[in-house]
């Protein structure tokens, strides 16, 4: 685990590499290694809420017939995002007396380090990944989850009523929500046979009929739901009820100004993006471009480091459509009321994932090979590949028959060729 | 820089956990509690239980303590209560503490643990280090092996063993926690919810 | 790889365990009292993993560990709602205002 | 092994055989499942809650009753059948598909993670005994309402699932996950009157006790579980020979001061479920504020399941290794100071009592305190070395009594608790008090209170321990255990003292209630009290065993019945 954290690979290439300062110890070589994949991410964590904000408002002004910001960077005003940047870390960083000072100013961070710690896991490409853990996904519902303590104690130190109210809102829609959405998500995994997003990635690669989107019906509509849910537990309009401005002033962030409450926003637009990206990985294919040809012309030709490239376009294209469709969404409809959002939530959106889970499980179970488009892959071929490739100590002292023997007892029984 | 991270783990958690039992305001504790029981779930991954740490994440910190959360703001008469502990009791507290940790720590010290599992291992059973996970050792994916092990097989113990009996594997406290959350639950929403109209009126 | 041997876990184990016991032992807000749970559940939970990577418990450890985990949401559910309950009737959490029964 | 063979294993081998033992557990839940959906079926939600609940207990009696007589009378291996009961029992066997490989054979089962033993089924047995008489009780006295019944049954039945997977527990995880699950539902059924401020302060008091101990009793066992490496509690006491290595047992052995520091932490869990001193405070409260139907249910069924456990667990560290001799005495020296101590407070306190439930719960304490008497004299005489001039059958036979007094008390206990406790609910809703002095020149009422009063002089009398009631022969048999093991251990001579010096000191606050009743002059303004027939019927129903446990021939069967358990303990 440590090990992965300190991304192995760099830190091996500058422990063997030979120019400048190079080998370094292993110490120092895991250290830069590190610092590297944690600029990395963080530049990767600014940029969407960067861009996001600047296409919010175009995206809006076009809704609304109207320009967005023009004055700013040329014609499109692209600079806005940094020039509002620049003002807000200009401003006095104040907070009202009633507030409990510490938990109010340590709440932002806690929300900003709770969704940037999120991306360690998620892959940008294939195995272009700060931590390729077995449990990639469930970590990544992990960190999420922790962004609603940040909120949770944002509101309730701001020692305003609005604030508190709001912080306890969204602490209950967040704490909801995350069971459709740990519903939802595990359906791709159902299918998969594994948590690990690279692998789930990596499942879904040739043709776009691959894509779990497309596999049967149940998971075309899953996806739908998880989108769904996505847009609620990162209080996005329709259900941004947290940050009703008609009844909480702003919410759990009334009280904030400045840096502090910037961090907000970059948070919310980099979970934004990142759940995003996970609806990629889960139900689009993730990083592979749909046409199977084209990802294998490119990675034979070009080489691997060129069709990771193109895998990292993909999948930041993919998600960067979903953002833009969520921005859409909150332009068109309109609010709901908090019971409604509630109930949506317990009454929908449960029962629904949960049929969908038992459907799905029952149609790989039960059609294994039967997709809506040509043959499905899934869990048959999974188990083959655990089977074919198991821990070199673990399976060793096991005899042949018994590897085949779990490819046999797979509902699929794929994995006997 | 595993001595590093488990000196930022170890002494966040413990600082937290000192931090909870020091501090006066119910809301603090909680979010002094959120950093223990988060650096704890760093512990964990260290560990190489990287599954466990991300339940920690999951359940307990966000689950939990948001729940404890909603616990003080519903029950807070005051914006920001505080408790105000007498400094006698506080002296009393620390020493008697400090009393049991240190006879805790020190017997928890004076054992050779490795003498201790070395006997154990030559007696019963192989290192429990290589058993873990189907990927690469050093990456600790568990996931795998706990599923397995919840449905009642120890691929982890039992593959490739000379045994005639399985593995105690975990399916029946898997399945059977389910309907104890289900009565809890139940329980939990009775104690909760506002009382019927008609009993408060009998009340009244 | 192994320069923190299996006792550093354990102290720290430990010191969860008694951080837990003397917040049960100090804090009279309901509250506080089951925080102080969560930390020594806590610490037992670190010894137990701590002993799985270790020791020879195996897996086991870790497995004893996410159990004790759910448990714990439930308990903390349960005590929840008995203290809210208890604030209804009584609007206070304090536990040493709890004394309408001796004791 | 290989993965196929692993696989076939579980789904061929262990989970069927598993599933047959373990189908009365499934039919509660099913139950639960059944309490929580009626009120959404159409057509049936006029079905009230309590009959549900009834019924679910019963079947689950019924086969758990099947699979009892099928290891008793080995009618798998013989299939005849002598007496009534016996037919009763094949007829019932061959109707829940018990089979030889099944219930017929003992052992773990669920891979090891429970015992399937007569002594677990024993225990298994009176739980669900007392769950359907503790529910006809709630049915008569009408506790849970029309509304919250299916809410109060579920946790009731929630509770009872706990213990009886905490009396079969073979693994140090199934302990702590037993304890939770019997604890955390009767913490929210001691609130259940939640409109009552003493409820729920009692709720609160119990709750955060309650998880106090629970999680020192979770480090205490993972403290255990690190040290020994395991957590199968078989595997135990041989890993802790393993461990200590031929060195001795004492203080200066680290390992062996990190065990006893651990089984202690878990004793502290254990005591405060058997409420012993000194973690006894929360039971008067808990009791008190609690209605006495849930109080009856707490003071015996989470008892009987504690007990069970405890001995499950301090039996795991048996063997003949010197080691473990030193260990068991230890522990058996300890548990006999908490036992005195118990008994003392918990007899001593309840003098001042006003209340009749407080008193009784003061009772409870002291009767945990005999009760434990008999596990402390369990630990001195099992597997004592042969230079005590004990030859290996006299300790096995006085082991197995030690175990049959425990079992032969609670079966005893089961009764005079459940008829106490009853009595306190029905004058409650016939008085609406539960003072002693409310009890004044009750035996004048009607017949049906004049049965209360009469079933009330039975069961105190035998919880004081008076022939020719039940009571008092299970006294006698741990009297007897302990004077046994005082011929090993001198200290039992001064449990023993301790133990005889308490019987007689309870004698006098057990005979005030009975005093109010029978000879205090009646209170001129009480109205009339009229007991229904029916609960006077309930009541002789169920304080007839109190006599017939004591003075009939029932007394001997359940004595064989018991020590046949008990022997089965110690193959």
């Amino acid at each position: 685990m440590t090990a992965a954290v300190m991304a192995t690979t760099l830190s091996e290439y500058l422990q063997t590499a030979d120019w400048a300062f190079l080998p370094l110890d292993a110490v120092w070589a895991d250290a830069a290694a590190a610092v590297v994949h944690i600029t990395l991410l963080a530049i990767f964590f600014g940029l969407p809420a960067f861009v996001f904000i600047w296409a919010e408002r175009k995206v809006s002004g076009r809704i609304q017939d109207r320009l967005g910001p023009t004055r700013v960077g040329g014609k499109f005003g692209w600079l806005q995002s940094l020039a509002d940047g620049v003002k807000l870390i200009q401003k006095e960083d104040l907070w009202p007396k009633a507030a409990d000072a510490m938990l109010f100013r340590v709440a932002p961070y806690l929300v900003v380090v709770a969704s940037f710690a999120a991306f360690l896991v998620l892959p940008f490409s294939s195995d272009w990944v700060a931590l390729a853990l077995d449990a990639g996904l469930f970590v990544a519902l992990a960190l999420l989850s922790l962004e609603v303590l940040g909120i949770i104690l944002a509101g309730y130190s701001s020692g305003s009523k609005w604030s508190l109210f709001g912080g306890m809102r969204e602490a209950a829609q967040m704490v909801s929500y995350e069971v459709p959405l740990g519903i939802t998500a595990v359906i791709p995994v159902a299918i998969a046979g594994t948590m690990n997003l690279g692998e789930i990635g990596s499942m879904q690669s040739g043709w776009f009929i691959n894509w779990f989107l497309l596999r049967d019906p149940f998971t075309f509509l899953a996806f739908f739901v998880f989108f769904t849910v996505t847009l609620a537990s990162n209080k996005r309009a329709p259900f941004d009820l947290a940050e009703a401005e008609s009844e909480l002033v702003g919410g759990f962030h009334t009280e904030y100004s400045g840096m502090r409450w910037s961090f907000f926003f970059l948070a919310e637009y980099a979970s934004m993006w990142f759940v995003s990206a996970l609806a990629a990985i889960l139900f689009l294919g993730g990083w592979w471009t749909g046409i199977g040809p084209l990802d294998a012309w490119v990675a034979e030709t070009l080489g691997g480091f060129t069709a990771n490239i193109l895998g990292f376009v993909v999948l930041v294209t993919k998600a960067s459509v979903l953002v833009v469709v969520q921005i859409w969404i909150r332009w068109t409809l309109p609010r709901l009321r908090i019971d409604q959002v509630m109930m949506t939530c317990l009454k929908y959106l449960v029962p629904i994932s949960c049929f969908l889970f038992l459907a799905t499980v029952l149609w790989s179970l039960f059609l294994p090979h039967v997709a809506c488009f040509g043959l499905a892959k899934g869990m048959g071929e999974r188990t083959a590949v655990m089977a074919a490739a198991p821990r070199a100590g673990d399976l060793s002292a096991v005899d042949a028959p018994a590897v085949d023997s779990v490819a046999s007892f797979s509902p699929s029984g794929e994995g006997r060729r | 820089m595993e001595t590093l991270l488990f000196v930022l783990f170890g002494g966040t958690a413990a600082v937290g956990a000192l931090a909870v039992v020091l501090s006066q305001n119910v809301v603090r504790m909680a979010f002094y509690l959120v950093i223990s029981l988060g650096s704890t779930a760093g512990l964990f991954f260290m560990l190489g239980a990287d599954f466990v740490g991300a339940t920690q994440l999951l359940i307990y910190v966000g689950g939990t303590v948001v729940l404890l959360i909603f616990g003080v703001m519903l029950t807070a008469s005051g914006p920001f209560i505080t408790i105000k502990t007498a400094p006698s009791q506080v002296i009393i507290a620390s020493v008697v503490g400090l009393a049991f940790f240190g006879v805790l720590f020190l017997t928890v010290l004076q054992v050779d643990w490795n003498a201790n599992s070395a006997r154990l291992e030559s007696e019963y059973s192989a290192s429990s280090l290589e058993r873990i996970g189907y990927n690469e050792a050093n990456v600790g994916n568990t996931a795998r092996s706990l599923g397995a092990a919840f449905l009642g097989a120890r691929f982890d113990e039992d593959l490739g063993r000379d045994r005639k009996e399985l593995s105690s594997g975990y399916l029946l406290p898997f399945e059977i926690i389910s309907v104890h959350l289900l009565v809890v639950l139940v329980g939990a929403a009775y104690l909760a919810r506002a009382k019927r109209r008609v009993t408060r009126i009998e009340e009244e | 790889m192994n320069e923190i041997a299996l006792e550093g876990y354990l102290g720290i184990g430990a010191l969860l365990f008694v951080c837990g016991v003397l917040c049960m032992a100090t804090k009279r807000n309901g509250i506080g009292v089951l925080m102080g749970v969560e930390l020594v559940l806590n610490g037992a939970n670190v010894n137990f993993v701590a002993f799985s990577k270790f020791g020879t418990l195996g897996l086991d450890g870790q497995i004893a560990s996410m159990f004790v985990i759910v448990l714990a949401a439930a308990e903390a559910a349960v005590a929840l709602a008995i203290a809210l309950n208890f604030y209804n009737n009584h609007l206070t959490i304090d536990v040493d205002r709890a004394n309408e029964l001796k004791g | 092994m290989t993965v196929q063979q692993i696989i076939d294993g579980l789904i061929n081998g262990d989970l069927p055989r598993a599933i047959e033992i373990f189908a009365p557990e499934l039919i509660l839940c099913a139950a639960i499942v059944l309490l929580l959906l009626v009120r959404m079926i159409f057509g049936v939600q006029r079905i009230p809650a309590c009959w549900v609940a009834l019924l679910g207990t019963l079947v689950a009696f019924t086969g758990v009753f099947a699979q009892f007589m099928y290891l008793k009378t080995d009618l798998s291996i013989t299939g005849v059948a002598d007496t009534p009961v016996e037919e009763l029992a094949a007829r019932l066997a061959s109707a829940y598909h018990l089979t030889p490989e099944g219930v017929g054979s003992v052992g773990g089962f669920f891979t090891d993670l429970l015992m399937h033993d007569q002594f677990t089924l024993f225990f298994r047995l009176g739980l669900l005994l007392f769950v359907v008489l503790v529910i006809a009780l709630t049915v008569l006295t009408g506790i849970p309402d029309n509304d919250d019944g299916p809410d109060f049954y579920t946790l009731l039945l929630g509770s009872t699932v706990g213990m009886m997977l905490a009396v079969g527990a073979n693994n140090l995880l199934m302990i702590f996950l037993g304890i939770e699950m019997m604890s955390v539902p009767s913490y929210a059924m001691v609130g259940f009157l939640k409109g009552r401020r003493q409820s729920s302060e009692a709720a609160l008091k119990y709750v955060v006790y309650g998880a106090g101990a629970a999680g020192v009793m979770l480090y205490g066992l993972s403290l255990i579980a690190g040290i020994l490496g395991t957590l199968s509690l078989p595997e135990l006491a041989g890993h802790f020979v393993t461990v200590m290595h031929g060195e001795t047992f004492g203080p200066t052995n680290a390992a062996a001061v990190t065990l006893v520091l651990g089984i202690m932490m878990v004793l502290v869990g254990f005591a405060f479920k058997l409420s012993l001193v000194p973690f006894h405070f929360w039971c008067p409260d808990a009791f008190e504020g609690a209605a006495a139907e849930v109080g009856g249910f707490l003071s015996v069924a989470s008892k009987a399941a504690s007990f069970a456990l405890l001995v499950r667990f301090l039996l795991a560290f048996s063997g003949p290794e010197e080691v473990l001799h030193g260990l068991r005495v230890f522990l058996g020296i300890g548990l006999a100071v908490i036992a005195c101590l118990s008994m003392t407070l918990g007899n001593l306190a309840a003098y001042t009592q006003t209340n009749v439930k407080r008193l009784l719960a003061y009772s409870t304490i002291a009767h945990a305190g005999y009760m434990l008497m008999a596990v402390s004299a369990l630990l001195i005489i099992t597997d004592a070395p042969a230079t005590e001039g004990w030859t290996r059958s006299q300790i096995f036979y006085q082991s197995a009594r030690a175990v049959e007094g425990l079992m032969y008390y609670l079966a005893v206990y089961l009764f005079m608790n459940l008829v106490a406790f009853s009595v306190v609910a029905i004058l409650r809703n016939e008085t609406y008090s539960e003072e002693i002095d409310s009890y004044n020149g009750l035996v004048h009422q009607n017949p049906a209170t004049k049965l209360l009063c009469l079933a009330m002089l039975m069961a105190m009398f035998s919880l004081v321990g008076l022939p020719p009631f039940g009571g008092f022969f299970a006294k006698l048999q741990i009297f007897t255990s302990v004077l046994y093991a005082a011929d090993l251990h001198w200290s039992m001579w001064v449990l023993l003292a301790v133990a005889g010096a308490n019987t007689v000191f309870s004698l006098v606050y057990y005979l005030r209630v009975l005093k109010a009743m029978f000879i205090n002059p009646e209170p001129e303004e009480r109205r009339a009290i009229q007991t229904p027939a029916l609960v006077g019927t309930y009541i002789a129903l169920i304080a007839l065993p109190i006599f017939l446990l004591g003075a009939s021939p029932l007394q001997s069967d359940l004595t064989d019945t018991a020590n046949y358990v008990a022997r089965t303990l110690f193959r």
